[in-house]
């Protein structure tokens, strides 16, 4: 049986992957990544869903049958990793915008 | 429009920067210290303070960046880390990262049932503290990488 | 002393993080404290891994459940719910090389940095990633594998972009964080695969109910290729010489080890993960073919560069092709026991002692490069030459370094080499002979370097030229020290630490049955 | 060029697509034993009404200092490589 919010992630992953691979602006090779990067957390929170749950959280909880909490801490850990290396990535891009004048992976070489 | 980019954006704007800032601190501040009982957390908490970061720098222009403390934001990053790695080697005695706190009775101790309830702020050992000091560290690590990416934008000039 | 050994997994990663935490507080109080700091807290490091090692290598793995009531209770339920770190001999012996060579760069760097600024940051990041490595080769637990696989790339791809003045190294650490990232999203999407399947983390608890179905392969082919994109083989070694070349040489010896981990990672997924699956020697295969690969085109790329780092770059590419060679041939014939206790045993064998070597006579070398570049300024070698005279003791450690990475006795390249050529030949004598030949055009690229940046007439731009400095004098003389120990008494390691470290990768059963 | 762009991509997406396809159907994981443990036991052993709170701090709060710690490294590396130049 196919399940479609796993197509869809994986037809994101693919989105995430021609960016990365294909395009030649940096800019837009993070942004490659870090679409990758949703979309694996949105195949972890997806894994982890059970019909009819509800939020793990016990406050006013309506009914006790729940999703599973794992792949939501899991989730949390990993926006927070994504995050963190996209700024990264984005201050080296800043860098090498500042040294050669063109965020294109053929033209950078020209302003030698 | 030099004085938009230079000097930050007109009177409004900066006013009510100014009078937002205090529900978007004070909500990130119930995020964060209920984190044990709704959805939210340190992490999250933490963005919503520093988004008041960039909103500022929005605000009153590129300058600001530079007014801002980085050495107390600095500080600030690297003490809500100690503290956590604290609280981890506090619960040394039987194990890194033991939850010393929980159902003791004490500070944060409150023992709670199986169950859906109303939440009672004082349960959870120290994860609420956790969540304090990783709310404190979240958000001056996200607003040192705003300001510095600002601020060199600004030397590019 | 009990207290250290029974924590000391936790230990082990927690004071290093906790000190490049407090780092940017301490050089508050001045410059030499800082470094005071990081070398003590690297020292404390070190001892507890020392003492943890002996432990693992007298009495078995040490498992230790962070946040249980005990630090033994890995699975109150009959499975594990908290993260396990785990050590057995094959942890310990990386975690050992890992902290030395770590505490051996902090020891250069005191002098060699001493004049950028920034350096609070420098060694905060140094003392994480020291941390990363430990943490990535103790943790018995999959997504906390991928946390400090994450930690490793950002915190080293920070420092490869220290010398922030030019374009180059900015450009270098831009790749080397795209494909690390790529890398680690790779191991988080088969996380997630076994995650799916088996609601487990635990490497110990998943690899004993793995029922190798068409995901469980998926997620294999996705952890062995991003382990191998991260240690830089070769069809996925793009990013190794910009990064090697352009870092801050302090760094590049630290991202020598770096790579080590991540080779630790491919092992430990590839024989205690996937350990029980019939099939499993493909993967040997697999690596076979990529440790050919590595060794001759790093060393065939390394003879045409003219700069020093990148050309030790490659050839730190092609010296992973050995262990890859090495530990691949154990791999493939790990289902046939004949052929395993005749020569697959010393195969592994002489690939983990090869990773214990290479990240001492490639960080050595890499030291004696900074030494050059602390010295003259340049990395080019057509503008060196005649620093023999001026450098003698540098020379000496050059030397050494040269001898050993092309394998001669009676240092340490020589005797992992040996045990590697003896048993692949009897696998399969064509490789033997590749291998062989690699190691001769290793040497031949080396004595060039030796040739034109030592020998020669004294040139004049360098007649100021004298000496290093001696806490740079010191970590050198360290690593080479034990490279002659390791290289006249092989027995020594062999039977200490690589012989029980082979020996926990083979027996799957043990790592499993500590957790479950 | 155009076209091995194309097929490429085809061939990405067939690879994911048909893990997708073995996954579990969604909304049914086929064992949960780790996750009911936490739900049944989380608030008798932590205090925490938030499950997943509790899984981010104490179950698994080493990931949590990690990351914790990457985003301490972002920060370092940023303040390093956009720091002024000296001159």
């Amino acid at each position: 049986m196919i399940s479609l919010p796993f197509l869809a992630v994986m037809v994101i992953i693919s989105i995430g992957l021609s960016a990365v691979i294909f395009r030649r602006n940096l800019v837009k090779i993070v942004m490659g990544t870090s679409i990758i990067a949703s979309a694996i957390n949105l195949f972890l929170v997806s894994l982890g869903y059970r019909e009819g749950g509800v939020a793990p959280i016990f406050t006013g909880a309506p009914r006790l049958e729940m999703v599973l909490p794992t792949p939501q801490a899991l989730t949390l850990t990993s926006i927070v990793i994504d995050l963190a290396v996209t700024a990264m990535m984005l201050s080296f891009a800043i860098i090498i915008y500042r040294h050669y004048g063109s965020l294109d992976s053929r033209k950078r070489r020209l302003r030698e | 429009m030099k004085r938009s980019s230079e000097s930050g954006m007109s009177v409004i704007v900066r006013t009510v920067t100014c009078v937002a800032a205090i529900p978007v601190i004070i909500f990130g501040l119930y995020v964060i210290m209920h984190g044990h009982l709704t959805p939210g957390g340190g992490f999250a908490g933490g963005a919503i303070i520093a988004t008041m970061t960039a909103l500022f720098i929005v605000a009153e222009g590129g300058d600001a960046a530079d007014r801002l403390g980085r050495g107390m934001l600095l500080t600030a990053e690297s003490a809500g880390l100690v503290l956590f790695a604290l609280l981890g080697f506090l619960g040394l005695r039987t194990t890194f990262f033991y939850n010393f706190l929980a159902n003791t009775g004490s500070i944060f101790g409150t023992q709670v049932p199986f169950g859906p309830n109303p939440g009672y702020l004082n349960t959870a050992g120290v994860i609420p503290l956790m969540n304090l000091v990783v709310g404190l560290e979240v958000f001056a690590a996200l607003s040192l990488v705003v300001i510095f990416m600002f601020s060199y934008r600004k030397e590019e000039q | 002393m009990s207290f250290i050994v029974e924590h000391g997994p936790a230990l082990a990663i927690a004071v290093p993080l906790m000190a490049a935490f407090a780092t940017p507080l301490i050089s508050r109080a001045g410059g030499r404290l800082r470094e005071l700091w990081a070398v003590l807290c690297l020292a404390a490091t070190l001892v507890i891994v020392v003492m943890l090692s002996m432990d693992v290598l007298s009495s078995g793995v040490r498992v230790y459940a962070l946040g249980a009531s005990i630090p033994s209770l890995t699975s109150p339920g009959g499975f594990p719910i908290r993260i396990v770190l785990e050590v057995d001999a094959m942890s310990a012996m990386m975690g050992l090389i890992s902290v030395s060579i770590a505490l051996l760069v902090c020891i250069y760097s005191t002098q060699y940095m001493k004049k950028y600024q920034g350096l609070d940051k420098f060694y905060a990041l140094l003392l994480m990633i020291t941390s990363a490595m430990l943490g990535l080769v103790f943790t018995g637990d999959l997504f906390n594998m991928f946390v400090f696989l994450e930690l490793l790339s950002v915190s080293s791809g920070a420092l490869v972009a220290f010398y922030m003045g030019r374009g180059e190294p900015a450009e270098a650490a831009f790749k080397y964080v795209i494909i690390s990232a790529t890398g680690a999203l790779m191991v988080l999407l088969a996380v997630c695969f076994l995650y799916g399947q088996y609601n487990l983390l635990s490497i110990g608890a998943l690899a004993g109910v793995m029922q190798f179905t068409f995901l469980d392969k998926i997620a294999l082919v996705l952890l062995v290729s991003a382990f191998a994109l991260k240690c830089g083989a070769v069809p996925l070694h793009m990013w190794v010489s910009d990064a090697y070349g352009e870092a801050p040489v302090p760094v590049t010896a630290v991202l020598v080890v770096v790579s080590q981990a991540s080779l630790y990672a491919l092992f430990r997924v590839s024989f205690t993960l996937y350990g029980a699956m019939a099939t499993i020697s493909v993967i040997g295969w697999a690596m076979i073919i990529l440790g050919i690969l590595s060794m001759f085109i790093g060393v065939t790329l390394a003879m045409m560069q003219r700069d020093i780092k990148r050309l030790m770059a490659y050839h730190a590419i092609s010296q992973t092709g050995y262990m890859l060679l090495g530990v691949g041939v154990g791999l493939a014939v790990i289902g046939d026991v004949g052929a395993l206790s005749s020569y697959g045993m010393t195969a592994i064998e002489g690939g983990l002692f090869h990773v214990i070597n290479h990240a001492m006579y490639k960080g050595l070398l890499f030291l004696t490069a900074g030494a050059i570049i602390y010295r003259t300024g340049t990395r080019d070698l057509n503008k060196l030459g005649g620093l023999a005279h001026a450098m003698p003791v540098t020379t000496c450690f050059f030397i050494i370094g040269m001898l050993s990475i092309a394998g001669l006795p009676p240092f340490n390249g020589f005797s992992s080499k040996i045990m590697i050529y003896e048993s692949v030949f009897m696998f399969s004598p064509v490789l033997s002979i590749i291998a062989i030949l690699v190691s001769i055009l290793t040497l031949a690229s080396f004595v060039k370097v030796f040739q034109s940046a030592f020998l020669g007439p004294k040139r004049r731009e360098y007649k100021d030229v004298k000496e290093v400095p001696v806490a740079m004098l010191i970590a050198m003389g360290i690593l080479a020290f034990f490279i002659i120990l390791f290289g006249l008494l092989p027995d020594l390691a062999v039977q200490w630490l690589i012989e029980p470290a082979a020996k926990a990768l083979l027996n799957q059963l043990n790592y499993v049955g500590v957790i479950v | 060029m155009r076209r091995v762009k194309v097929l490429t991509l085809v061939l990405l997406f067939a690879f994911l697509a048909a893990c997708a396809v073995q996954t579990h159907p969604f909304g049914k994981p086929d064992q949960t034993f780790m996750d009911d443990y936490f739900i049944q036991n989380g608030q008798a052993e932590t205090g925490s009404n938030n499950i997943v709170s509790s899984v981010v701090f104490d179950y698994r709060g080493f990931d949590t200092l990690g990351e914790a710690s990457i985003l301490f490294a972002a920060a370092m590396g940023v303040f390093l490589v956009l720091r002024r130049v000296e001159k």
